[in-house]
């Protein structure tokens, strides 16, 4: 019989609105109410490393999804201008996907539940070294290599993307416009200045007698 | 308390004319339309109450981004039938209304009118009023481009200084108007072939104070302002009004000179005595808003000088052409236009007589309304926050736009 | 772009910062309840009716011509002429106003009243503490606000005041001289005849026109 | 002494010692918390006083001066009308998230104060990573920006938003590297060993940051940044009222603008505190015989300095355009705190040289340095498009 | 600048068929003007900006004028019932509109040169052509006159009412505009409002 | 203390969730949104082994983690660029209407 | 409040009593005006919050530019037919307790202008006005004076009872109609819930 206090609520508390923000952020009519669902998903996973005392992790955690990751995403959606998506009716796909993602999760599941093993593992000890100056130490000498080139994906990434998202359109590619060269196109010499006027707008009222 | 909402989405009049609500950013389609390319553009309606449009002036605005792709003004919002109002009044009538013209420069708006009547009824001006006329105008000139220069500085978003210390100097020459004329801004002050009254003692002494106070305000002004990074940043290369269009396009006043024509009504016209004074008329190189906001300091600089001679010129004698009368005041049938180098630009009245008491015909021509012409031509291609001061340098006052 | 400007920017308002404490030109308000800008003897708001004497009914310099309200240019002012005459306050028969009606919610202060008419009846008042949260009730003034004596156009427009009485004078006497002439003509011609005229009221002005509607 | 620098802790000890045991974590708690927020609540409301005050002096006038004495009480009629007043919500807004928005502002603004040191064993939670925490719990205003600016429905508070969320991922940029030359040369994310670390005193003087070259301009480099992240002029474009009404403000009305106006004004507080403790020793006095006076006094004399500063460059300075905001922060600002790493490693390992008059020469070069990148980059900014102008006259 | 009957001259030489009329004026100002006529205005007015002495570039103000029908009455002798007798006929004189614009040059600083367009009528035949393709200044005066006036002007880019809203079907400008009645509250009435008032007081009375 | 297997089967649902998204929805960014949550679940596991390892101040399973989200922001910004760009030649986030290769 | 209300509800707590007295305090002192000028007034409204008479020291120098923020709404200058609809939008926007100040002849009453085709004869005829400022333009002490009027008017308001203010009232909304454009004038040209005018016998 297990006693109360070792039914761990925090932890369950945390691990269910982790839960429940992720359904919402797969599962709602609305991106942008998707994004700040997966942003409370972000923030639960990081309660869930400071839980699981990796301080450094949860911060960076915060720092990097919510911070820059949940921000792109929403604004994404903001520049896609489509915010609101209908519900795709249940399709036979989706719901071979249905089928698959349960079938990964009971695989995944039922040997967790069932393992006698994992249940012999030692509880938790005491918290671990996990000192921000260990971390940098290790990141400085051990992991230096993989540390350096994670720095060059980034770039790379990070040229990357400003290239994908500008290609295609080349006169868009000016991110600061220079007025002078955009604007007198039309503009005038000796010409009848009223060439120069926009003639586009609504005609509808310009033949009343 | 009662927890309502009200209906609106876009508090600032985002109303087209006609009533209708503008194109909603947000679709509410599933799937946008694929050839609806209008769907990147940003409608915009700025105004009739928008915190800087300088009243209830509109601009129907397309933003790309931020970046705007189509501009277009609407006026009317403070038409308030000036000329209709004119046409059903005497002559003499009128005369306070053009102090609500352009609200702020009261004298020179009364200045125009009394010229175009005086021409209207061969009217002559003696030698005081003359100088008391430059005087009063030339101190409208000071207290115009002050404003407008913390106007412009409001629109750039400096936190109220710039407006502060022009509207501190604004209150030494309103006070000096008050004693002269009894009202701060709407002074009803001249007549058909002169001024309403004499000045008080101690005027004079009291106006060379001020013009002598002024320069030391310019340059402190000048300190704060000229100099400053951000405000050459913001303005310099901004809407560009290049020369050939500021002509075309009826321009004038402190905008034309920018853009690099010498066109001073005051020099071409000569009108009232400006022949007698020495003064130069700065010009611009570039036409930005940053040559706007220079020329109009310099052009402050050019009125003290003005102001010192005419102050220490004026003569003695009668302020009145005695010709002229209050009551029943008929000028012959005809026509006739005068006009004035007001703060803003060409101040002009257009009067047709019938013979009776009121003008049958009676325009005034506008110089803000005229200079907004090219408003989409210096805004295209900048960005929202440039729409906003580019309008704050061509110094328009919507009393006299939509009058 | 050095950053020079800002700083010199930044100066001059730690300037005026440091001097709204020792600098009266650089603490310009005016603590409007507690302290008030004096008026200027030109100031003017809006219009008052000048009365001579004690009695403001009686006193009113107004005859009624009606002049002021076909000049004013908002049309603000509504006159309705008496059917009969009073004696003013200097005992002479004369049309008073039956009704006085400045609608100073109209009112644009531009003094035209006070130009136009030949008898200075009217004149410009300073007050301006008039905000008030009944629209209706106090913005329509009427004869009994309006009339304020003459001692008191004299407190806020002394120049003037004294310009007009000086000349109401002169013209008083020349009419008593008139009268007295007239009044010897008459005494001569009483004499001589059985019958005679009254002399004219001598200020004339356009008191004889007929207004409008 | 040590007790009037103590007495918070002190307070607080005795406090928790009076509760019962099994209580006492939660009073701890509650009396870290509470001062917190109590402090930091008046700081808000003192400063839109001071504010409004000092402006108005900037401006040739009192400012509020009738509100109880000397309009001190003007805040609280401020709050007390935003507490009445209706709290109206658009009907077409997202009602959730235009609710929940400002307390994602305020809520982590709160927050980052927790690991702010006031004074001497006055921080409320010492973090290891106390820095990190710093900055990814600030990261969470943007998002406060943007569900504030989407859910109004509005299009000018979306563009505020927009300008927002660019603004500050922008300016996050030279904010995080600013303060990565404090913990490279301290060696520690933890606030309270950086300000450990400035502690000392050579020669009476403070070893505070900020008097070093790099020190010195990664300060400035800070608080512009900080500026523009807390939205202060001349960076306060998401709310520019002549451009884009109140920005993403524009639909907020009663309580939940009062939150987001305090959530911004703590934002600042938390940036000029960070600033403090990074660059300006933190709580330690600015001479050493002034050491012994308490020591959260000497950080809220310095965090009242710095936020006069900003009322001062408020009352000044007019409003930066967008793209020119972007401009400043990235061919600007961001390549000033890289050659600010730099200099701060010159300066780390120059820390050897021994020769006579060293330490002027560690001075000349670093700032050398630093200067020539400043005037190199801030020429390219605009001087070479538009040179200074002369004026003309006609005839 | 050349005298007002020189520029006529030169006008007539330069655009075939272009009726150029002197248009004297009362007053003391004495600022004559020229009525073009609507069918060559546009050649007249490039030709006005154009030619280097004249170089009118500039369009100060542009203003429409309403001149109303008027009726005239003459003493005609008549025959009438085989008798010859005078009798009063009264002849009604068609009104018009007119477009007026104060040309001046910023090049050669002269000016005024003021020239008229005359609509045929008040009513169905309100169009004359627009300059502002040839001076953009004259661009919203021309809106404003369309707004206010009623005249319609071809060729104008942008042709809408510039002071009034869209839906507002009247001129106001026009001499015949009828204000609507809305001064049912009027402390201070006059003329007809005061008659107004009191119909409406005598009415309410009877009721 | 919690067992470590309560952190095993969090993140196993976790990632189910996200990858039932990701088949399941159309559009690009609830597909990457769901490959998010697949990647954070994966680095669940390996905090939570790292805290139950004998070898916990070794940090590899932190040091994974960390890694992971650094090329996650990186993940993150090209995917959303693609999504960018494809809108900008589709007009369309859905998937389905972007099976063409070729604009 | 007067002194006999106060006994009467003193009886019923003094509690009630100094509730709405800080309640009438804290809205009276911190009036944020709305950043709206329409025409002349609108300069001597800029003036009277500039240095020379300084508004702020009545707390009232909080120029909001979004009408959700903002308290007080001077309406300060003429009033056009084409704007009215646009100011009674702006004034619905706004938040209860919302206060209204026509400054000057032409807000009270469409003043020199009223004659004018496209002229509002008075903002009252769509919505509520507080305190009406005379003057044309009032100065900008006067626009003190109405602001001080106001602070009185709101210090005297009870919070219950019959005369208790609209947002008090649930029956009453802090909407009003718009009116629309109509072919020669706004439709309807008044709002009779607010627009009640006294009779003036001019029938003479």
């Amino acid at each position: 019989m297990r006693m109360l206090s070792d039914i761990p609520i925090a932890f369950l508390m945390i691990a269910a609105v982790t839960l429940v923000s992720a359904v919402c952020a797969m599962s709602l009519r609305n991106l942008v109410h998707c994004g700040l669902c997966l942003v409370l998903t972000f923030v639960g996973l990081a309660a869930t490393y400071l839980h699981l005392s990796a301080e450094f992790v949860g911060f960076a955690q915060v720092l990097v999804y919510v911070g820059a990751v949940a921000i792109l995403i929403v604004f994404t959606i903001l520049l896609t201008r489509n915010a609101e998506v209908t519900l795709s009716p249940v399709s036979q796909s989706s719901l071979v996907g249905l089928g698959i993602a349960i079938a990964v999760c009971g695989s995944l599941v039922l040997p967790l539940v069932t393992s006698p093993s994992l249940r012999r593992l030692p509880a938790q000890s005491l918290a671990p070294d996990a000192q921000v100056q260990r971390i940098g130490e290790k990141l400085m000498a051990q992991y230096v290599i993989p540390l350096e080139a994670l720095a060059l994906v980034l770039t790379a990434a990070m040229i990357g993307a400003v290239v994908i998202a500008m290609r295609d359109d080349p006169e868009r590619n000016d991110p600061s416009p220079s007025p002078q060269n955009q604007k007198d196109t039309g503009s005038v010499s000796n010409s009848p200045a009223g060439t120069a006027l926009n003639s586009s707008s609504s005609t509808s009222s310009s033949q009343r007698p | 308390m009662s927890l309502t909402s009200t209906g609106a989405a876009n508090p600032f009049g985002a109303l087209s004319a006609n009533g209708t609500e503008s194109v909603q950013r947000f679709s509410r389609s599933p799937k946008p339309d694929p050839g609806d390319l209008g769907g990147e553009l940003l409608e915009v309606s700025m105004g009739p109450h928008h915190p800087s449009t300088h009243g209830v002036f509109r601009m129907d605005v397309v933003l790309d981004g931020e970046t705007v792709v189509k501009l277009k003004p609407v006026f009317g919002y403070l038409h308030r039938n000036h000329e209709k109002i004119a046409e059903n009044t005497s002559y003499l009538g009128s005369m306070p209304y053009t102090d609500r013209l352009d609200y702020l420069c009261s004298m020179t708006n009364n200045w125009a009118y009394a010229l175009s009547v005086e021409k209207l009824a061969g009217l002559q001006v003696p030698e005081r009023a003359q100088y008391i006329r430059v005087i009063t105008a030339e101190l409208t000139r000071l207290l115009n481009h002050t404003c407008l220069i913390g106007f412009l500085l409001q629109d750039m978003g400096a936190l109220g200084t710039p407006m502060m210390y022009a509207f501190r100097e604004r209150e030494k020459i309103l006070d000096l108007f008050e004693s002269l004329s009894g009202a701060r801004m709407m002074c009803n002050y001249m007549r058909f072939g002169g001024c309403r009254c004499e000045l008080p003692k101690h005027w004079l002494e009291q106006a060379r104070q001020v013009v002598e106070d002024f320069p030391h305000f310019l340059d402190e002004f000048e300190a704060l302002l000229t100099g400053n990074e951000i405000l050459l940043a913001r303005s310099q290369g901004v809407g560009v009004l290049p020369k050939d269009l500021a002509i075309n396009a009826s321009i004038t006043g402190p905008m034309l000179r920018a853009a690099g024509v010498g066109y001073d009504i005051r020099k071409v016209d000569n009108y009232g005595i400006y022949e007698r004074f020495e003064f130069r008329v700065p010009i611009g190189a570039h036409g930005d808003v940053f040559d706007r906001y220079m020329v109009r300091v310099l052009e402050m600089r050019e009125s003290l000088g003005i102001l010192r001679k005419a102050l220490t010129d004026i003569p003695e004698g009668p302020i009145m052409d005695p010709k002229s009368k209050l009551r029943g005041f008929k000028p012959k049938a005809g026509e006739a236009y005068g006009r004035i180098e007001g703060p803003k630009g060409e101040l002009g009245f257009y009067l047709i007589s019938d013979g009776s008491a009121n003008p049958f015909r009676y325009r005034v021509r506008p110089p803000s309304l005229i200079n907004l012409t090219v408003l989409e031509d210096m805004c295209l291609g900048h960005n929202v926050a440039d729409v906003v001061i580019i309008l704050g340098s061509v110094d328009i006052v919507l009393g006299e736009v939509d009058r | 772009m050095l950053g020079t400007g800002l700083i010199q920017g930044l100066m001059e308002t730690a300037k005026n910062f440091v001097g709204s404490y020792h600098d009266e030109a650089r603490l310009v308000t005016v603590q409007y309840p507690e302290e008030k800008i004096p008026a200027k003897e030109n100031s003017r708001n809006f219009p008052f009716l000048v009365y001579d004497g004690e009695d403001p009914q009686a006193g009113l310099r107004c005859v009624a011509c009606q002049i002021c309200e076909k000049e004013c240019p908002p049309k603000c002012i509504y006159i309705v002429k008496s059917k009969d005459k009073k004696p003013d306050y200097t005992g002479k028969a004369q049309l008073y106003p039956a009704t006085f009606d400045i609608d100073v919610s109209v009112c644009m202060s531009c003094q035209i009243c006070v130009e136009v008419c030949p008898f200075d009846a009217i004149k410009m008042d300073q007050v301006f503490e008039l905000s008030t949260s009944d629209r209706f009730a106090t913005l329509l003034l009427k004869k009994t606000t309006l009339a304020k004596p003459n001692a008191y156009f004299h407190q806020i427009h002394p120049t003037d005041a004294a310009e007009i009485d000086g000349r109401l004078a002169e013209e008083k006497r020349k009419a008593e001289e008139k009268a007295k002439a007239a009044a010897a003509a008459k005494a001569a011609a009483a004499a001589a005849a059985t019958t005679g005229t009254d002399p004219k009221a001598p200020p004339v002005g356009g008191a004889a026109k007929s207004p409008t509607n | 002494m040590e007790t009037l620098d103590q007495i918070f802790v002190l307070a607080k000890h005795w406090l928790v010692a009076r509760v019962p045991e099994p209580l006492a974590w939660l009073a701890t708690i509650l009396l870290s918390i509470g001062p917190l927020i109590t402090v930091f609540a008046s700081c808000f409301a003192i400063t839109t006083i001071v504010e409004r005050k000092a402006l108005g002096r900037i401006q040739n006038r009192f400012g509020p001066n009738r509100v109880g004495p000397f309009g001190l009480l003007q805040p609280l009629a401020d709050g007390l009308k935003m507490l009445i007043k209706e709290d109206l919500v658009p009907a077409q807004a997202d009602k959730v998230v235009h609710l929940l928005a400002p307390f994602a502002l305020v809520v982590p603004a709160w927050l980052t104060f927790s690991v702010l040191p006031f004074g001497r064993n006055m921080t409320v939670i010492d973090l290891d990573a106390g820095l990190l925490f710093f900055f990814a719990v600030g990261a969470s205003s943007e998002l406060a920006v943007f569900m504030a600016g989407w859910s109004s429905r509005n299009k000018y508070a979306l563009m505020g938003a927009m300008r927002g969320i660019a603004q500050m991922i922008s300016y996050e940029v030279p904010l995080v590297l600013s303060t990565v030359a404090v913990v490279m040369s301290v060696g520690s994310l933890s606030l309270p060993s950086i300000v450990e670390a400035q502690s000392a005193y050579v020669f009476g003087m403070p070893t505070w940051h900020v008097f070093t070259p790099w020190g010195l301009s990664g300060f400035i480099l800070f608080l512009i940044a900080g500026a523009a992240e807390a939205n202060r002029a001349p960076f306060d474009l998401p709310e520019a009222e002549s451009e884009i009404i109140a920005g993403y403000l524009t639909e907020y009305s009663g309580f939940k603008y009062a939150l987001f106006f305090m959530g911004e004004y703590l934002g600042l507080f938390a940036i000029t505190g960070m600033g403090i403790t990074l660059f300006l020793g933190g709580w330690t006095a600015p001479v050493s015989f002034l050491a012994t006076t308490p020591s959260w006094f000497w950080f809220f004399a310095k965090f009242g300095a710095i936020i006069a500063l900003f009322i001062w460059v408020r009352g000044t300075v007019p409003r930066l355009r967008m793209d020119q905001l972007m401009k400043f922060a990235w061919k600007f600002l961001v390549p000033l705190t890289l050659v600010n790493l730099v200099v701060a490693a010159f300066w780390h390992f120059s820390g050897t040289w021994q020769f006579p008059g060293a330490i002027f020469a560690r001075w000349l070069l670093g700032a050398g340095f630093i200067g020539g990148a400043y005037v190199t980059l801030g020429r390219a900014l605009h001087t070479n498009q538009f040179p200074p102008r002369v004026y003309a006259y006609a005839e | 600048m050349l005298s007002l009957d020189q520029i006529k001259l030169r006008i007539e030489q330069a655009v075939p068929g272009a009726r150029v009329e002197l248009v004297p004026n009362g007053a003391l100002a004495d600022q004559a003007s020229l009525w073009l006529d609507a069918a060559h205005a546009v050649e007249c007015a490039r030709f006005l900006r154009e030619t280097p002495d004249l170089s009118f570039d500039y369009a100060s103000n542009v203003t429409g004028v309403d001149w109303p029908d008027t009726t005239v009455k003459t003493k005609v002798k008549k025959v009438v019932e085989g008798q010859e007798t005078d009798v009063e006929e009264s002849v009604v004189k068609p009104g018009f509109l007119e477009a007026v614009y104060h040309l001046y040059s910023m090049t050669r600083k002269h000016g005024p040169l003021v020239i008229r367009l005359r609509t045929a009528n008040r009513t169905d035949s309100v169009r004359l052509p627009s300059f502002t393709p040839v001076w953009r200044g004259a661009e919203f005066q021309e809106r404003e006159i369309f707004d206010l006036f009623g005249i319609v002007f071809d060729g104008h880019p942008d042709l809408r009412r510039l002071l009034m809203w869209d839906g507002f079907q009247d001129h106001p400008m026009r001499k015949d505009y009828v204000e609507p009645d809305d001064y049912e509250y009027e402390p201070t009435p006059h003329d007809e409002v005061l008659e107004k008032a009191q119909s409406r007081a005598a009415k309410e009375a009877n009721a | 203390m919690t067992p470590l297997h309560y952190y095993l089967i969090f993140a196993a649902l976790l990632f189910s969730v996200g990858l039932a998204g990701a088949l399941m929805r159309r559009n690009a960014i609830l597909v990457l949104i769901g490959i998010e949550l697949m990647l954070n679940a994966a680095n669940l596991n390996f905090i939570a082994f790292w805290r139950y390892s004998p070898t916990a101040n070794e940090l590899v399973g932190l040091m994974f983690v960390l890694f992971s989200i650094g090329i996650a922001a990186a993940e993150a910004a090209v995917g959303l660029a693609i999504i960018i760009s494809i809108y900008r030649h589709h007009r369309s986030t859905q998937l389905q209407h972007v099976d063409r290769l070729k604009g | 409040m007067d002194e006999g209300l106060r006994n009467e509800l003193s009886k019923a707590g003094v509690f009630t009593t100094s509730l709405s007295e800080l309640y009438n305090w804290g809205q009276k002192n911190s009036l944020w005006p709305l950043q709206f000028g329409l025409a002349c007034c609108a300069i001597e409204m800029i003036a009277a919050s500039m240095a020379r008479f300084d508004i702020a020291r009545f707390g009232a120098e909080v120029f909001r530019p979004s009408p959700r923020q903002a308290d007080l709404m001077i309406v300060a200058g003429t009033v056009t037919k084409k704007m009215a609809p646009q100011v009674v939008r702006l004034y619905n926007q706004m938040p209860e307790p919302k206060f209204v100040i026509a400054m000057g002849a032409c807000a009270i009453s469409g003043g020199p202008f009223k004659q004018g085709y496209n002229v509002l004869k008075g903002i009252d005829r769509y919505i509520p006005v507080d305190v009406h400022i005379p003057g044309c333009p009032p100065r900008p002490e006067a626009l003190l004076h109405a602001l001080m009027t106001l602070q009185k008017k709101i210090e005297e308001q009870s919070l219950t009872g019959i005369n208790r203010p609209r947002q008090m009232d649930p029956n009453q909304t802090g909407e009003f109609p718009i009116p629309t454009f109509g072919a020669h004038d706004l439709e309807p040209p008044s709002n009779p819930e607010v627009w009640r005018p006294i009779k003036i016998d001019r029938g003479s």
